[in-house]
């Protein structure tokens, strides 16, 4: 199938069939808009209800209906949840794709087809198992209308079966799904035993793997990074919210309204927020701007197209000092690319974008409950820091559904910012919008409408002195570029500082962010079982760098720093942040075809360059 | 507060002078139109007693948008990037809905670069105050044609316009601003007046007027200099406003005007000059318009009133008070309620 | 004056008061509006004719009339054209400035100044000369209304005058300047006479600077970097130009607009070209794409502001891999930057403009006759490459007049690479368009038009296959991004190599690039002369770089990197390129307040660096 | 060139068949409008007989942009970015005056990002045909109100729509487009009509095409479902369309009909319906137009048409061979003209 790099050759199967407990993954092969995504969703679910640790991914066309589309699930007792590369049990619902889905599987692996393809006859080496679905599923569904949708929980009851899942989870997951829809609930849950019974009456088990109740998700509830970028900002307060939709980051600010709706109206029914769908991502950066000039918590989520059309607002904020948010869903190069498709694509750009000289913090969450309380922080900072935060996410995180420990309400109240009220005016007799008075290079400011006459400053970018009054001084143009530069080293100590996930040795390094960080850890492990080779980790969370990712590479012999995008953006940053001599440890690992990474790929590669 | 005996300046009703209603020197071109709407903009906000705190200036790229720079100092400005002043305008009126925002563009910064955010915030009806300083030229960059230069106008080197112009007017009126006019920098009556009545209106408040340009767009060939203007012109009637904390004056006469009650009970009265004219008929007003482009005319008044269309903030449906501002105990939903979205996620 | 850095201290002036001969600066202090950029140009050519190398250079705000402006203009017999930091010879004619204007002036400098200022009474240690200018004026100028104009010419006298200027030459040079107005022409040279008379009468010489005619400058040519350009794309061939106006790339259109009307319009008096003003940057940079698609020569010109605008376009460009020229004329920061001052600040943007995996070719220029050249290199490469390329000029460069050779004719014919016809096609039997044909990563492309049905192909981003067919398989993304590196590794040997001045120690070098170029051959003078240090000079001259930028690093112990921006974006550009042994070598000189970079603040920083 | 005695397949003046117009196999959703609408571009290319080869399709971002690439597989083709068709397109055009440029664009990418670009290609009448498919919605993006959502207008998850639409007929008359019409996927022969007098005009054709969004847009409470716009449509007349190359027809009547002729030669017949329509006067179509508004009315039709005004190329003044293939002697000036280039500036 068209979703894995290349046909990955037959490891671990090949050997005896002993049985595989709660490890492996499955892949659904279908088109889109045929609804297989809540049968996918169900089976998800029972896995994770049964406490053992499953992620999913989604890999789907650019268009709204009728193209090949492959859902993969993966269980995994040590909790892995990146995306495996290999797919051990395939459900080819897509004829058009089939025939390449079932070829690219390893040896040993599983298919379940639709009966009349005969897939079976494709290969040998593969365990098979036909499923007659229409028979099924006209017998369960008399409105011929509804079973295309429903023959997708046919298959839910056939790996149910096949899977030894429980299938009371299978029902409960499947009435959480179709919640209120009772009509639809039951029609499904019909299908569902109805494949379920015909798997037992007609299939024999001839495959490994199968799953055992585990304890690892009590408590745990299951979000993509979307919702949980939504549900943070809700809980930091953001209060005028601006958007154009583009895949991937729509959902963010779709979440974000069901949300705000919810829980942030008064007891007047009168909103405390403002949500606008702008024109264009132009608009949608102008309304951030504009409100967090004018003391708003304000933020905006978008893709790469986006990003480009918010260069020149970019680079105002940045002079002009105003704080505001904005979400990049990273996705795969232009409108015409695969924007469907995951990328660690922006982040060179972002760092510094728009024309002249200008640099941005980046906040990086790997997971959707960093996209929570990275919500959080990035208002902080922005309002700390008075200028534009990117928080840098990417499709992958934000649009699957990824497990997660419940979410940790933030615990220090809201950090505004140097503000200066009316009362503080009276007090200090004025201000200089542009001083650097306490030595960090974030000058004062006022609010408009700040009830005081004293309180007025002319917001323009970078043609200002100190009074932020018009000054083409080649000193107040310089002196003000220096203390910006002052203003981003200090940043450096405010972004979330990086997770050093291991470091115990001084030989090998990896360094990772975002989404990588979960093929990573299985890497590690990886590196240790098969090949006996500790490595250490540390994971960056935001730009710029601080003084431990100086010091994780000062320490290491050869560190692999690795990008989910051709050009190796992060290693460049990193390239051209650090000690010169330290550089020449850096390696480099890129992944780039817009699936999300996965450990296998990392292992063999840091391997192949350790010349093992 | 003078001590000496000097006789007290005059002060409008929140006790400020006109003075508190001044900006920094300007640097925009002797005899420049924009600094005459600038004096207008500053007498208007006067008389109606706005505390010029609560007021933004709100800008985008020219020596139009240069000049908010030149009157009300203390109020806070932000003079932002070419063509986007409506949506940054947007953003902060959101954030803070109590705040008079003033919006100054030109031509070029509204009706070329900036004309697909002009269409977007006319639409939206945002409580606020455009202005186009409109000279037909870009200015600051030193006399091109802009959008709204006139079939045949020429410039200084001789170059003709052969594209035609776009009329912001009728087309703010098409897309749904509730307060639509034209005026003439030079026509002091008229801009002070409609001014006035802008600052009384809540919904978006479209002013096009025609600001000549003395360097570039000011000699014989061109329809937005002095003299074209001044032999041009042709009001669609005369204008009075009675603000809402003056006393009823009396001369009105219901066969020669219409009244207007503004949003906060002030009276805008259009006494009929040549011929009929309901101002409140989008499709009339619009047809007017173009008629006087057939004609050569350069129409001026007010085109279009409504004050019953609700603007974006009560489309909204938005809290009262400044969203900027609001604690956190507001914006913070409490920890029964992540317990909640948890549970509803497990 | 505001645009000196800071007061300069004496240093040669304090001794004995030789001659200096064609070799010191003018300063004229005025306002914008005042018609003093005639009476400047009168003093530059009128030198420049003498034989006398000559640059001149203007400090202007950013508004139409009454703000602060600096002309300076230097002699120098030497040939240097850079901006020198010190200023000899002040005009002081704004009243407004004169008082800083003066105090700025290093110990020996002379003050032309207006009598009633009284600007003698601020220092003794300057040669003072007080210029009754209503006087003079309203002697040589009845019309009062004109007084203010020509009071400009009176100072080209007394000028002329106190440095030995040919007054033949003033003559000549005053009625080019004033070409058809015969009237204004004999206004102003009585107004030149009468300062000349004045200063003869009046004025008694104190000062050691002087003019003497020299032959340095026989058959060239005065033009400002973005007339050449101009020039240079009307003979690069260039057919469709779109534009939208801002300082300071306006200029470059508009001359174009001149020429084009002179030599481009056919017998039939129907033009070979289309020039545009469009509504906005976007519009620009898409006319731009949609006209190289269609195989026309097409290209537009801006500034950073536009830059940031184009940033969407310029990845779809990248990746459909279309033709286009764009001269950014960099400026400094944003709109409301310094827009009228000079930068070298776009560089590290444009180098990746756009989301995603983008890199863009960068051409140089240094002088006038390489913004000549360089527009027809331009359209060659981009041809070549099938790809945007970015010209990087600067305010400096395109807005001030400089002396150039005259220029050549291209000798090459035009390159228009690869497209095939309908006959090709005939023979080919068909193509596709994104193969590697050549293994140099250029595919073959068909314009619309081609009279053939198998012509056509659809032109998207980066999701297709070889075939330009819709694809979104991840093999088929990651090929064609490996194939877009190899062609970007291609670009290295076709971009303009780098001039390499001076190559003979294995100490130190220099890397610098545009405009610096001035400054740093004056530099590698200083440094010799006063600290006996030889210094080799390699000229940057395209990106990405090629072997012998590698080479000249690798064989020097330190390289100074020079930069006209705040974050050293060429060097980090070079950093990011070079031998991870070399790195360590790298050392930065940056300026950036928005004046011209001179010699001095080079040679000091090398000095101070270098520990000397 | 078929050999065997089967029956030959039908062709046009140009002998092509239909086949030879037909494109990739669609991935719109079944029933989408978009496709229908490629399908009557296939036949009116088909039926006027252009050369693929000749032809460019043009578009932005959205399942409309998209549809290009399943129709004509012969043409050229270009999916650009998100609403900046009309420059793209401009560029081509400029570049090779000789292609027939179609646009193929989204409300979304028209009316809200685009809108800018809209804006100012209808007001160079550069020769196009730009179709909008109006489906009100954004599809691709999974269905969030455009802005030429009409007021009340309801999304699938009950959101209803707030801000006034977006006319982009009444703006294109406004702006300069000289042919403007409506119509709607499912009025086969409209549509059909209206795309082969779209080919017979030299100047901007804007054509907004209801295009009615099955799986977002297509509920109870849309005003853009099949079932509004059926129940709704109003056509302004019948239209029949005479091509330059057949013999003209005889059933035309004076009284009931209006006449016109295009810049080919071919007829544009309007047969009046209801009241009588003077396509050509720009100030009553708009009238009409914001009167159907009003009603709740979709009008369809062509509302405006002018063949003398002056398109882009007219006005530039530029040669008729296409630029893009001028040879170098051409576009290269001679040794003698940098010689004297050279002198003027030494
Ligand atoms: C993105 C961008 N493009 C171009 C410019 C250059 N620019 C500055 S002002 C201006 C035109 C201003 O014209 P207008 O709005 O009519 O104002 P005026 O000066 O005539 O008052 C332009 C094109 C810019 N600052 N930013
Ligand atoms: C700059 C940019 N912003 C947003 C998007 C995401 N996007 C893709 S299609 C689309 C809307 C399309 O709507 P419309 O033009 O009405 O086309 P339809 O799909 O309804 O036919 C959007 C917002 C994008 N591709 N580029
Ligand atoms: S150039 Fe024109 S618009 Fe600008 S300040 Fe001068 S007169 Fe006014
Ligand atoms: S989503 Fe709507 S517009 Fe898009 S293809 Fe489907 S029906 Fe058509
Ligand atoms: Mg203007
Ligand atoms: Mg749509």
């Amino acid at each position: 199938m068209a979703t894995t790099e290349f046909a990955v050759h037959g490891t671990e199967h090949d050997a005896v069939r002993e049985p595989v407990v709660n490890d492996f993954s499955i892949q659904v092969a279908t088109v889109n808009g045929s609804g297989s995504q809540s049968a996918n969703t169900v089976l998800l679910r029972t896995i994770f209800k049964m406490g053992v640790p499953v992620s999913g991914k989604n890999m789907f066309p650019s268009n709204i209906a009728g193209l090949p589309t492959w859902y993969t699930i993966r269980a995994s007792k040590k909790g892995y949840i990146a995306r495996k590369k290999e797919i051990d049990f395939l459900v080819a619902m897509n004829p058009e794709t089939a025939r390449e889905d079932v070829m690219s599987l390893a040896s040993g692996a599983v298919a379940l087809y639709d009966e009349p393809l005969k897939l079976n006859e494709l290969r040998s080496d593969l365990t098979f198992y036909p499923v007659p679905y229409d028979k099924i599923t006209a017998a369960v569904c008399p409105e011929s209308k509804l079973r295309k949708l429903v023959r997708n929980m046919v298959y839910v009851g056939v790996v149910a079966r096949l899977l030894n899942l429980d299938m009371a989870e299978v029902e409960k997951a499947l009435r959480k799904q179709f919640a209120k829809k009772v009509k639809a609930a039951e029609l499904n849950w019909n299908a569902a035993k109805a494949g379920y019974d015909y798997a037992t009456a007609s299939l024999t088990k001839a495959d490994p793997f199968t799953v055992e109740r585990m304890d690892k998700t009590a408590g745990m509830i299951i979000i993509d990074g979307n919702a949980a970028a939504a549900m943070g900002s809700m809980f930091a307060g953001v209060t005028v919210v601006t958007w154009y939709p583009i895949t991937p980051s729509s959902s963010l600010v779709e979440t974000l309204i069901d949300y705000m709706k919810a829980y942030r109206v008064g007891p007047d029914g009168k909103a405390t927020f403002a949500i606008v769908q702008a024109e264009d991502e132009l608009a949608a950066i102008g309304m951030v701007l504009g409100a967090g000039w004018a003391g708003a918590r304000s933020m905006t989520a978008t893709a790469g197209p986006g990003i480009s059309l918010m260069a020149e607002f970019a680079g105002l904020g940045y002079y002009v000092e105003i704080p505001g948010v904005i979400w990049d869903i990273q996705r795969v190069g232009p409108s015409t690319g695969l924007p469907t498709r995951t990328s660690q694509g922006d982040i060179a750009f972002v760092a510094r974008l728009s024309h002249g000289d200008t640099c941005h913090p980046m906040l990086i969450p790997c997971s959707v409950s960093e996209c929570f309380s990275m919500a959080n922080d990035a208002f902080d900072l922005a309002e700390q820091l008075q200028t534009p935060v990117f928080v840098m996410s990417d499709l992958d995180l934000g649009m699957n559904n990824w497990m997660s420990e419940p979410f940790q309400y933030p615990e220090k109240p809201q950090n505004r910012g140097k503000v200066l009220t009316a009362e503080d005016l009276d007090r200090l007799g004025g201000f200089a919008r542009y001083k650097d008075v306490d030595g960090d290079g974030v000058g004062y400011r006022t609010l408009p409408g700040t009830d005081h006459s004293g309180a007025a400053w002319f917001a323009r970018g970078s043609g200002h002195n100190e009074k932020s009054q018009y000054s083409e001084r080649p000193d107040d143009y310089a002196n003000n570029m220096d203390r910006l530069t002052r203003k981003f080293e200090n940043a450096r100590t405010l972004v979330p500082q990086p997770e050093i996930v291991r470091n115990d040795s001084n030989e090998v390094g990896i360094i990772a962010y975002g989404t990588s960080h979960h093929a990573v850890v299985e890497t590690l492990d990886q590196l240790q079982s098969e090949y006996g080779v500790r490595v250490d980790y540390l994971r960056l969370r935001a730009y710029p760098f601080n003084r431990e990712v100086h010091d994780f590479i000062a320490t290491h012999q050869r560190v692999y720093i690795v990008d989910q995008n051709r050009d190796a953006q992060m290693h460049e940053l990193v390239k051209l942040d650090i000690a010169v001599e330290d550089i020449a440890k850096l390696r480099s690992i890129r992944h780039y075809n817009g699936l999300p990474i996965d450990a296998r790929t990392i292992t063999d590669n840091i391997i192949s360059q350790e010349g093992k | 507060m003078a001590t000496t005996a000097t006789p007290q300046p005059k002060i409008n009703r929140i006790g400020l002078t006109v003075l508190d209603y001044r900006g920094g020197k300007t640097t925009l071109c002797a005899g420049c139109g924009h600094n005459a709407i600038s004096e207008r903009i500053i007498d208007a906000f006067y008389e109606m007693g706005i505390a010029p705190e609560r007021v933004v200036k709100m800008s985008g790229i020219g020596c139009s948008s240069k000049s908010p720079a030149y009157f009300m100092g203390r109020s806070h400005s932000f003079n932002s990037v070419h063509g986007r002043m409506p949506s940054v305008t947007t953003g902060a009126v959101l954030a803070n809905s109590k705040i008079v925002a003033l919006g100054v563009s030109g031509d070029g910064d509204t009706a070329s670069i900036g004309i697909g955010q002009f269409v977007h915030l006319m639409r939206r009806n945002l409580p606020m105050i455009y202005i186009i300083e409109d000279n037909g030229v870009y200015g600051l960059t030193k006399g091109q044609f802009s959008a709204t230069a006139d079939l045949g106008s020429k410039l200084k080197t001789g170059v003709i316009n052969d594209l035609p112009p776009i009329d912001t007017c009728a087309l703010a009126i098409m897309l749904g601003a509730t307060f639509v006019g034209r005026s003439f920098s030079g026509d002091k009556k008229q801009l002070h007046t409609m001014l006035k009545a802008a600052l009384s209106h809540r919904g978006t408040v479209m002013l096009d007027v025609i600001s000549p340009c003395t360097t570039f767009n000011d000699h014989e060939g061109s329809t937005k200099s002095y003299k074209f203007v001044i032999d041009h012109e042709e009001p669609l009637h005369d204008l009075n406003f009675v603000p809402h904390f003056n006393e009823i004056d009396v001369e009105y006469d219901a066969g020669t005007s219409i009244n207007v009650t503004m949003h906060d009970g002030s009276q805008l009265r259009l006494r009929k000059l040549e011929r009929d004219y309901d101002p409140t008929n989008k499709t009339e007003a619009i047809k007017r318009i173009m008629e006087s482009h057939e004609a050569g005319d350069v129409l001026t008044g007010v085109f279009y009133l409504n004050t019953t269309a609700p603007n974006f903030l009560d489309m909204i449906d938005m809290t009262d008070r400044p969203l900027a501002t609001l604690p956190e105990s507001v914006t913070r939903p409490s920890r029964q309620v992540l317990e909640e979205c948890m549970e509803e996620l497990r």
